[in-house]
């Protein structure tokens, strides 16, 4: 049943050697520190060590007004912070049963589907970067530049966005935004050949990522891994399909899944999602409802007593706010459940037995967000 | 509205769990209000074997919170399922606040992190957790801060004041 | 699966290989004679989007020849890092207050816009001033009333 | 044909006596143009990378930023050279020497022109093989004495590595020496007159390519200092000038592989209308561009697969190569 060791169960043999991943090491992306137990070049045990970003966010939640919230949110997950934003907004309209105008819901699903985009191209190709090749990298980074302009046009900020607000968003969408974004989507179709011919069909590229750090379906269960992990380990799972939300629903998609459960498959399923993503946004731009962005609300809201447990789909995974309100205008409780915990802590199970460069490949592939866990 | 295949798993789910946890309190939760099926209440015990019987029907442990209610803790468990017909369950147990819970990473690996979250946050000790450590704040700290008790100065109280 | 059939297989994958690093190859070539797309960022500088949000600013009201700021302090209280002072005086009594002082610590702010949305009388706004390096600490705080008298001058 | 028939050497030649100031000339030209040549390389590999990726390079110290490598050399010399505690001391302050002095004397037999070699050795392409596996010493040398341990995983790593890619270099090599009979450079470049050697040898000529570049330890076989896995490899303690000597040391390999292969298999100094020297540097850095843009395309292989590649792939076809070339040379 439980077969996880940790460092101190390990016999220490001359053998068997510490390394310490990070905190500060290239591929680690942020303060991630991997406590790796090697023979050799073979991994045998291997920790993650996190809490060196650790802001306590869900402490601040307690000692605030609902909308103080609203920044840490997109500081949670920094690269999808509308997602979260999304998120947290649309829990407290539940709660309180705020109604949203139609296109606010719209923009809020084009503006996170850009912000799944910019997040799936960073976390691709520092993955493929991990795995050695520098120059995709910077492609991506070069696509990804256009969303953030996009992003920039709507909501001012380029990271940490706080644009939804409670009943709706905080700006309308112009139509050069609308424009901008058909041009982008056509744009990065195009790139992704040239992506699928420098990447995913490089002989040493797909040498590198088969048959390597499989996560099974029976481990995902156990670990409650979600996100294009799980469904590169063929589990047809995600919240905007199985659970949906705000206008998901009306949107024709596809959740792409691979069953092999290796770090390729991860990255395929990104990569086609990156191309679902596109589908949904052009989708909402043509059927973009006019109308108010925000409904009135009251400037401070105040929540019924009572508990929340909302969840969405986050570029990562399945994200859950669990909100407990006493019926004031601070917080009782705000639990954020984050997905890259879950899934990093996959690490400890499907490391052992690969080697130190399939360790890298196979943290880059998870795709895990430092902040996120530590919160 | 809950479809037909949803209605026969809640069902199914409600006989397995009441069978397994006789002195449970099975309600079915306000899906549209609250985002949870079915609300299970438990004693102090009995974690564990819920864990058992969610796991035989395939869900997953999507995350441990508790909360810091005055007098007790409250350990919520959520459950859910990679079923079309989406399921959460959630348990709650309602724990002193100098009480000891079992641990459920027997049966799910992955509860061992959260579960140690939990101790780091709030200072509830799990029983036969493998590895029970801080996990996010220092290893040498000796406070845990989610504790309503925690980082109440009067600084604090004054801005509550002008907050409320 | 025979032998042969393995050495085949064996065989395809080596010429597959190679032809995909070939195809890599060009694409890469094919960039080395793209125009580039970055920008020597000091000499050369992009406008800002007319959304983007720097720190905060008042409005310039032709109608008053001032902002509209009242002082009424809801911006300091939803403010979620504390960075807003606000000072206001009547100038007479029975009169409304009118906004004297108001400073933010830039360096604690976190852009999140709470006060711009808060605000009763709508004269907030964003700077779009992004090069926001300073050599002290209390260089990041911002006078935004005298930022407002040098924009009317 | 060498340096020595040059009129104005010719005639200290008479005063010293040749051996002496051939080599204190030769020695003293390679010693000028090692540095300057590894500089101008540094800045090719930034500006090739950077154009391939989009962006300009270094523009800012010089036109187009050319100066932009003396400036680093300069601020390298002046960094501290930081020597860790618990390092073994003398190893780690003789592994930056013992790595550029190979690199030097490689140059010693490379024909840059039918007049430019400082000295003509019958074993020169020996020679050259010979020294250069001395770096593989250095980098064991410097990973052992850094006492960290990503620079002796990667130390270790670059034993297997060279060890396993000096086979396929010596067997592509031998293909041509038994068509040439001879290990002398000048001879061999001779012998391409009409026809460069890439015509009767494209097989050895890729192995040769693809093992010279796992010997210089670049991408995609740069695992000896992966970054994402190793952090720097071998070199992650070293600091200022002993870096720097590292960094020199990579790039003069780099230029004594591509005059290699330039020598071996594109006809050296052959070629029509400019003088052989302007050839030859013009094959060099032909090779050498395309070293650099092999690395900033691909993705790095693993270390068990780079050995599979070595033992399983290119030992068997350079094999198969010599004893075709060698049938062949028999039968005719």
């Amino acid at each position: 049943m439980l077969n996880i060791k940790t460092i101190d169960d390990t016999t220490i043999n001359e053998r068997v050697y510490q390394l310490n991943l990070g905190p500060q090491h290239p591929s680690t992306h942020g303060v991630l520190h991997l406590l790796l137990k090697l023979d050799g070049e073979v991994v045998v045990a291997a920790e993650p060590i996190v809490g060196y970003s650790h802001r306590g966010h869900e402490k601040m939640a307690e000692n605030r007004i609902w909308e103080q919230f609203l920044p840490n949110t997109s500081r949670i997950d920094y690269l999808s912070g509308l997602i979260y934003n999304q998120g947290y907004c649309m829990a407290l309209e539940k709660l309180c049963g705020i109604e949203v105008p139609e296109r606010a819901e719209y923009i809020r699903v084009i503006t996170s589907e850009l912000n799944r985009i910019s997040s799936h191209l960073l976390g691709i190709m520092a993955f493929v970067m991990d795995i050695g090749a520098f120059t995709p990298f910077l492609y991506g980074f070069d696509d990804r530049e256009h969303v953030l302009d996009l992003l920039e046009r709507v909501t001012g900020s380029r990271l940490t966005y706080c644009y939804n607000r409670f009943g709706g968003v905080r700006n309308d969408i112009d139509q050069e935004f609308c424009d901008g974004t058909r041009r982008f989507i056509d744009r990065l179709r195009g790139r992704f050949k040239d992506y699928h011919n420098l990447i995913t069909e490089n002989i040493i590229f797909i040498k590198r990522t088969r048959e390597v750090g499989i996560i099974t379906e029976e481990t995902a269960l156990e670990f409650g891994v979600t996100g294009p992990s799980l469904r590169g380990s063929g589990v047809n799972y995600d919240v905007r399909k199985n659970e949906p939300y705000s206008v998901y629903p009306e949107f024709d998609f596809e959740i792409p899944v691979r069953k092999e459960g290796d770090v390729m498959a991860r990255y395929q399923v990104r990569m086609a999602e990156m191309e679902q993503s596109m589908n949904i946004i052009e989708q909402a731009l043509d059927n973009l409802p006019q109308g108010p962005v925000r409904s009135h609300v009251p400037r401070f809201i105040d929540p019924p007593a009572g508990d929340i447990y909302f969840a969405f789909e986050s570029a990562r995974g399945a994200v859950g706010y669990y909100i407990v309100s006493d019926g004031t205008r601070i917080p009782y409780r705000i639990k954020v459940r984050t997905p890259s915990f879950s899934n990093l802590f996959v690490l400890t199970r499907i490391l052992p037995g690969n080697f130190i460069a399939d360790a890298i490949a196979t943290l880059g592939s998870i795709d895990v967000v430092v902040p996120e866990i530590d919160r | 509205m809950p479809t037909e295949g949803q209605k026969k798993l809640l069902e199914e789910l409600k006989n397995s769990l009441t069978r397994a946890l006789p002195e449970g309190r099975i309600t079915s939760g306000d899906y549209a209000r609250t985002g949870y099926h079915l609300e299970v209440r438990l004693s102090d015990v009995g974690m564990r074997r819920t864990a058992m019987v969610m796991k035989d029907n395939r869900f997953y442990l999507e995350t441990i919170t508790a909360v810091d209610f005055p007098g007790s803790f409250e350990l919520i468990y959520f459950y859910s399922t990679w079923h079309d017909d989406i399921c959460r369950v959630i348990a709650r147990i309602q724990i002193l606040k100098d009480a000891s819970p079992y641990t459920v990473s027997a049966i799910y690996p992955g509860a061992i992190w959260l579960e140690r979250e939990i101790y780091d946050f709030f200072g509830i000790r799990f029983l036969d957790h493998p590895d029970l450590r801080r996990i996010l704040n220092p290893d040498n700290a000796d406070y845990f801060p989610l504790l309503k008790t925690f980082g109440k100065t009067k600084l604090t109280e004054e801005i509550d004041d002008i907050l409320c | 699966m025979g032998p042969l059939s393995e050495f085949k297989k064996y065989i395809l994958e080596i010429l597959t290989g190679s032809k995909s690093l070939v195809i890599g190859m060009g694409i890469t070539f094919k960039r080395l004679f793209m125009p580039i797309v970055t920008v020597q960022y000091p000499r050369r500088k992009l406008t800002m989007t007319p959304n983007f949000r720097g720190h905060i600013e008042a409005i310039y009201f032709d109608d008053t020849k001032s902002h509209h700021c009242v002082a009424c302090g809801l911006c300091v209280r939803t403010c979620p890092s504390h960075v807003i002072k606000v000072q206001g005086e009547k100038e007479k009594a029975g009169e409304r207050k009118y906004g004297q002082k108001y400073y933010i610590d830039f360096t604690k702010c976190s852009l999140c816009g709470l006060c711009v949305d808060v605000c009763p009388e709508k004269t907030l706004t964003f700077s779009h001033e992004y090069e926001l390096a300073y050599l002290s600490r209390w260089d990041g705080v911002i006078d935004i009333m005298r930022r407002l008298e040098a924009v009317t001058k | 044909m060498n340096i020595t028939q040059l009129p104005f050497i010719k005639e200290i030649y008479g005063f010293l006596g040749h051996d002496l100031v051939a080599a204190v000339i030769g020695i003293l030209i390679i010693l000028v143009f090692v540095p300057l040549n590894s500089a101008f390389l540094v800045w090719v590999e930034r500006k090739v990378a950077g154009h391939i990726q989009l962006r300009p390079g270094p523009m800012e110290v010089g036109p187009h930023g050319i100066l932009q490598t003396l400036i680093d050399a300069v601020k390298l010399m002046s960094k501290e050279m930081i020597t860790p505690k618990l390092a073994d001391k003398f190893l780690f302050w003789l592994a930056p020497i013992v790595i550029i002095i190979p690199a030097i004397v490689c140059f010693v037999v490379i024909p840059f022109s039918p007049l430019m070699q400082v000295r003509e050795m019958n074993v020169g392409i020996l020679l050259i093989f010979s020294f250069s596996s001395l770096t593989v010493l250095s980098i064991l040398m410097a990973g052992w004495a850094s006492n960290n341990k990503y620079a002796l995983i990667g130390a270790v790593r670059a034993v297997a590595q060279n060890v396993a890619y000096e086979i396929p270099l010596l067997l592509s090599t031998m293909s041509i020496i038994i068509m040439t009979n001879s290990f002398k450079m000048s001879e061999i470049t001779a012998a391409q007159s009409p026809v460069w050697f890439i015509v009767y040898q494209p097989v050895a000529a890729i192995i040769f390519f693809i093992s010279t570049t796992a010997e210089t330890n670049r991408a995609p076989f740069d695992l000896v200092e992966a970054e994402s896995e190793l952090v720097s490899g071998f070199h992650t303690e070293y600091t200022g000038m002993r870096f720097a000597l590292f960094f020199l040391a990579e790039y003069t390999n780099m230029f004594i592989a591509a005059s290699m292969g330039a020598v071996l298999f594109f006809g050296g100094w052959h070629g029509p209308f400019f003088p052989g020297l302007i050839w030859f540097v013009v094959k060099v850095y032909a090779l050498i561009f395309v070293i650099i843009w092999v690395r900033w395309t691909f993705p790095r292989l693993r270390f068990d697969q780079l050995m599979n590649f070595a033992w399983k792939v290119m030992i068997p076809v350079a094999l198969l190569n010599l004893m075709i070339t060698a049938i062949v040379l028999k039968a005719l």
